[in-house]
């Protein structure tokens, strides 16, 4: 199996190498694959829905029928880890593992043995023991906040920068990830529960699918933004930059959702009660 | 644009893969596909592909490691050979 | 709201599939009758739609309203508008037909399966209808991503097979996606009507052909052609039930159909066929896995690996027939692409009918099953005499055109191959039939004999999975009795007129 | 010396590319354990993205966002040869979205045949299921 690897590989990669040479130089402003379709983008998106920054214009507008379905494959990769992965019944552990937050200290409650109540001085443990950190606890408490708002702002400002929907979902689900790794996964769950991911997840996509079915029933081609002028009150051009923003919020959203979804399934390899 | 930067950007990344595929721990080749996305990703950023860049450094680098640690931590860390 | 039948297709079923995977987690009984209704309102817009086509022979719709090079736009002939029909067929008559199934094997899981279910169906559909290269690669990342989770929850070899599968399927589809690049950089856009205008002037550059190899190879894996074929069987042999309906039949004449498409409305015939000098190699190796697909067929024990290994070779008959690049070896393939893909669908129905009832996937488990369920059977034998090619039934009209072009084509190879993989499929069935038909059945293997033939109480199959079963075999009937129509009509009208 | 140095930077990007892929190729047909082979998998769809986002690239250009998008500049004439080729970019978004997506599967599905195999070595699963 090696050699015949690394005989496929060898001749692959030989015949990628030698047709190389026919392609444009590397940064050369006049290939044909700069001069045919790229120009019109760059010079109408302005004109044609006021968003400067032309990957998203093209992004959303131009080529957003590929977005949605790109927006749906997160989506079908969710519901794919969901379905492969998630057990309901799950056996009881033998014992569970308890920290008393004063002392630091940490208690295994054995089965059958009383459990203290969940409070502030006792809190449930993984039992894969993590040791306790303070310093990663606390900074990860503090910064959590400021990523969220960076990602707000990743998502609302992709129109004028880099970024947009995708990326700000992504930060969005990554703060939450990140509070599932400094604290435990229970914590997370406990803010953003399963079936809250999987509504919001659903509601991301059918945002997009949703402007876009508007569209066609009001009469103009499916995903056709314009339509939203009457609607919002503005003229076509504004018209399509607001869609732009309004199908990226909804990208973001089913992102998110996704990638916490996905986390909490594979951390926990489905059982989600406990993990990393 | 450099050239120089390019060059040496595009080294690291190809040891980087090479690494990612060879070591034995799997957690460390985990971490080095999270070296590999983010060297990726510089490259990208510094040819002028800055909104791939930016998904590729939260994706490539971020949850991508972070979920293939994950399923290393559900898994086992050693590869044989 | 006739424009909008291209998106009615794909959108519909999009927002259905979030609505059942949303019921699923509120009220597990709607998800059922959201799934149908949305296949069903996908299948009634593709017949109108095929409709339209045979009358102003092409379609077109722009989404979000931007013309041809600049957004991505759907274009409908009669080629994509036949295929179209099948595939939302096969996924509508799957659905009904597996409803039991589905409630026996995830009853916690429904809503995602049938949401998973839909997307399959809607990738699958997306990637037949489209006309933008890159769309065609995302589209069929859903297929492929919902496809392996489809396949990976059942018995234990079932994940692994699923995984051999996922990381063979992705270096496909990469390679697909790398194809498109190599088109991009050369000509500068992504879509296929405008790459294929450019080609005339393009056909000497080396980009070009190795888009061509490359894209040809990255489908070749996802098609599972000879000897690219390695994770088929397994992946499709522990497959569940309900999901092997509609994978089986639509996943490799999908893509067979892309090759297709790629090859007449991308690269263009004049190139596909005169320009690079790779036909005659791709049918030798079709003729190949025709031969080795049918021997491995005959090796088989388990039932559902056989079918599996038919499978193999049916996809050598329709590339080796496309590749012979006469209108007679191209029609035959489109033409197998729809009998294939009911036929592969009605066998994979009776396997699922057959492993519920004898708990046992071994040929030599079928025994009495004519006396046990004579109506199943009586479909199955149709659905067997279509496979290998007994005249009313549809399968014979593909195979005769088949080797009417190897005729044409003057390549006896491939119309001995063809006569050869009928033979041996009547020999298969023939094996099955006889174990089904003359020996008695018997609850519990190896003792009971004597009891004789009249103890055996007639238990048919329950009627939601016979009645879809029997729209099938039926349909390979109906299908084969207009097939000359089906010739005359539409699949003219797909092949470029400078085929002869 | 110019000369040789020019032509290995025209291209630097796109060998790079090859051998990029190779690795990841080669880990996927090699590797026995999957874990490495779904690595090398995510190594070989980003090195198809490298090559894309290499197409993209004008000399002299800069990232494909317009200046002085508002106000009164906001009509000037956009020379296209001063931004960088939007499209591709576009494309490769999608297409690292798609390679998370497989990763994530891919990794689950590794999970379940850990959990019922205890390993994940190709081969010994392989003479695990020939015992059987």
């Amino acid at each position: 199996m090696k050699k015949l690897g690394l005989l496929t590989v060898v001749v692959c990669g030989v015949l990628l190498l030698l047709k190389t040479a026919e392609f444009a130089d590397w940064g050369d402003p006049n290939s044909p694959a700069s001069r045919h379709l790229s120009p019109y983008f760059l010079e109408n998106s302005i004109k044609d829905s006021a968003v400067p920054n032309v990957v998203t214009a093209v992004l959303a507008d131009y080529r957003g029928f590929d977005t949605m379905f790109e927006t749906t494959v997160i989506l079908a990769a969710g519901l794919a880890c969901f379905f492969i992965l998630r057990v309901r019944k799950t056996e009881k552990p033998k014992s569970t593992y308890y920290r008393h937050v004063p002392t630091a200290t940490t208690l295994r409650i054995i089965e059958g043995a009383v459990l203290p109540e969940q409070s502030k001085v006792f809190k449930r443990i993984d039992s894969v023991w993590v040791p306790f950190d303070l310093i990663l606890a606390t900074t990860c408490k503090a910064i959590i906040p400021f990523i969220q708002i960076f990602a707000l702002y990743v998502i609302a400002h992709g129109h004028h920068s880099p970024g947009g929907g995708f990326q700000g979902g992504v930060v969005l689900g990554a703060s939450i990830i990140l509070m599932a790794i400094s604290r435990n996964l229970g914590a997370a769950i406990a803010h953003l529960k399963e079936k809250t991911t999987v509504l919001m997840a659903m509601i991301g996509v059918f945002i997009y699918a949703g402007t876009g079915a508007f569209a066609a029933l009001a009469g103009k081609n499916f995903l056709d933004y314009s339509t939203l002028a009457t609607v919002l009150g503005v003229d076509e051009i504004m018209a399509r930059s607001h869609g732009i923003l309004i199908v990226e919020t909804g990208v973001a959203i089913a992102v998110m959702a996704v990638m916490v979804w996905i986390y909490y399934n594979l951390s926990s390899a489905g059982k989600q009660d406990e993990g990393l | 644009m450099n050239w120089q930067i390019d060059l040496i950007t595009l080294l690291l990344v190809i040891i980087c893969g090479i690494g990612a595929i060879s070591v034995k721990d799997l957690l460390g080749a985990s971490i080095l596909l999270g070296a590999y996305s983010f060297l990726m990703c510089v490259l990208w950023a510094v040819m002028g592909a800055v909104d791939v860049a930016f998904t590729e450094a939260t994706v490539g680098a971020g949850v991508s490691t972070v979920i293939c640690v994950a399923a290393v931590f559900q898994t086992t860390r050693r590869a044989k050979n | 709201m006739s424009q909008h039948y291209p998106a009615l297709i794909i959108v519909v079923p999009l927002l259905a599939a979030l609505a059942a995977a949303a019921a699923g987690w509120i009220n597990k009984r709607y998800c059922f009758p959201i799934a149908v209704a949305s296949l069903a309102a996908s299948f009634v817009s593709s017949v109108f739609l095929l409709g339209r086509v045979i009358r102003v022979k092409e379609v077109i719709y722009e989404m979000a309203g931007w013309t041809a090079p600049i957004g991505i736009v759907y274009r409908v002939d009669a080629l994509n508008g036949l295929v179209i029909v099948v595939v939302t067929a096969v996924a509508l008559v799957n659905l009904i037909y597996s409803k039991s199934a589905i409630e026996e094997d995830f009853p916690d899981k429904m809503g995602t399966y049938y949401a998973l279910y839909i997307l399959f169906a809607t990738g699958l559909a997306g990637m037949v209808v489209t006309g933008d290269a890159f769309n065609l690669y995302v589209l069929m990342e859903i297929a492929s991503l919902t496809g392996y989770s489809l396949m990976g929850l059942r018995r234990d070899r079932a994940t692994v097979s699923a995984l051999n599968y996922l990381i063979v399927g992705t270096i496909g589809a990469t390679f697909y996606l790398l194809g498109v690049g190599y088109i991009y950089i050369a000509t500068g856009t992504l879509n296929m009507a405008e790459i294929a205008s450019f080609m005339s002037q393009m056909s000497d550059s080396g980009s070009i052909r190795m888009a061509f190899v490359i894209c040809l190879a990255g489908l070749f894996i996802k098609m599972a052609f000879f000897p690219l074929h390695g994770w088929l069987p397994n992946a499709y042999t522990y497959t569940p039930t309900a999901s092997i309906g509609l994978i089986a039949p639509l996943t490799t004449k999908v893509t067979v159909y892309i090759m297709i498409r790629m090859a007449l409305s991308v690269f263009t015939p004049e190139f596909s066929f005169k320009t690079i000098e790779l036909s005659g190699a791709i049918v030798w190796l079709a003729i190949i896995g025709i031969v080795a697909g049918s021997c491995m067929a005959l090796a088989q024990k388990n039932f559902k690996k056989m079918f599996t290994y038919i499978i193999v070779a049916e996809v050598g008959y329709m590339v080796g027939g496309f590749w012979l690049g006469n209108r007679a070896g191209i029609s035959g393939s489109v033409l197998h692409i729809a009998n294939d893909a009911l036929m592969t669908l009605a066998l994979f129905m009776a396997a699922g009918i057959f492993a519920r009832k004898i708990k046992g996937e071994e040929i030599s488990d079928m025994q009495g099953l004519f006396r046990k369920m004579p109506w199943t059977m009586a479909a199955f034998v149709l659905g067997g005499l279509s496979i290998i090619g007994v005249p009313p039934t549809c399968g014979f009209f593909s195979k005769w055109y088949l080797i009417s072009g190897g005729i044409e084509a003057g390549n006896y190879y491939f119309v001995g191959a063809l006569l050869f993989s009928s033979l041996i499929n009547a020999v298969l069935f023939f094996r099955i039939f006889e174990v089904a038909y003359f020996e008695p059945f018997s609850e519990s293997h190896g003792h009971d004999h004597s009891h004789g033939h009249e103890a055996v109480a007639v238990e048919e199959a329950p009627l939601g999975m016979l009645i879809p079963f029997y729209v099938v075999a039926i349909s390979l009937v109906i299908l084969g009795i207009f097939s000359g129509d089906l010739i005359t009509k539409i699949i003219y009208f797909a092949i470029p007129a400078g085929i002869v | 010396m110019g000369e040789i140095l020019d032509f290995i930077i025209a291209k630097s990007n796109y060998w790079s590319y090859v051998v990029l892929m190779m690795i990841g190729l080669y880990a996927m047909i090699s590797r026995q354990n999957y874990v490495r082979k779904i690595i090398g998998m995510s190594i070989f769809q980003t090195a198809v993205i490298l090559f894309y986002v290499s197409t993209a690239v004008k000399e002299k250009a800069v990232i494909p966002i317009i200046a002085h998008g508002h106000g009164e500049e906001a009509n000037a004439a956009i020379e296209a040869s001063q931004y960088i080729n939007p499209l591709p970019h576009v494309l490769m978004l999608t297409a690292i979205v798609v390679g998370v997506a497989t990763l994530g599967v891919a990794l689950s599905l590794a999970i379940r045949v850990y959990q019922k195999y205890g390993t994940l070595e190709e081969n010994e699963i392989n003479d695990m299921i020939r015992e059987q």
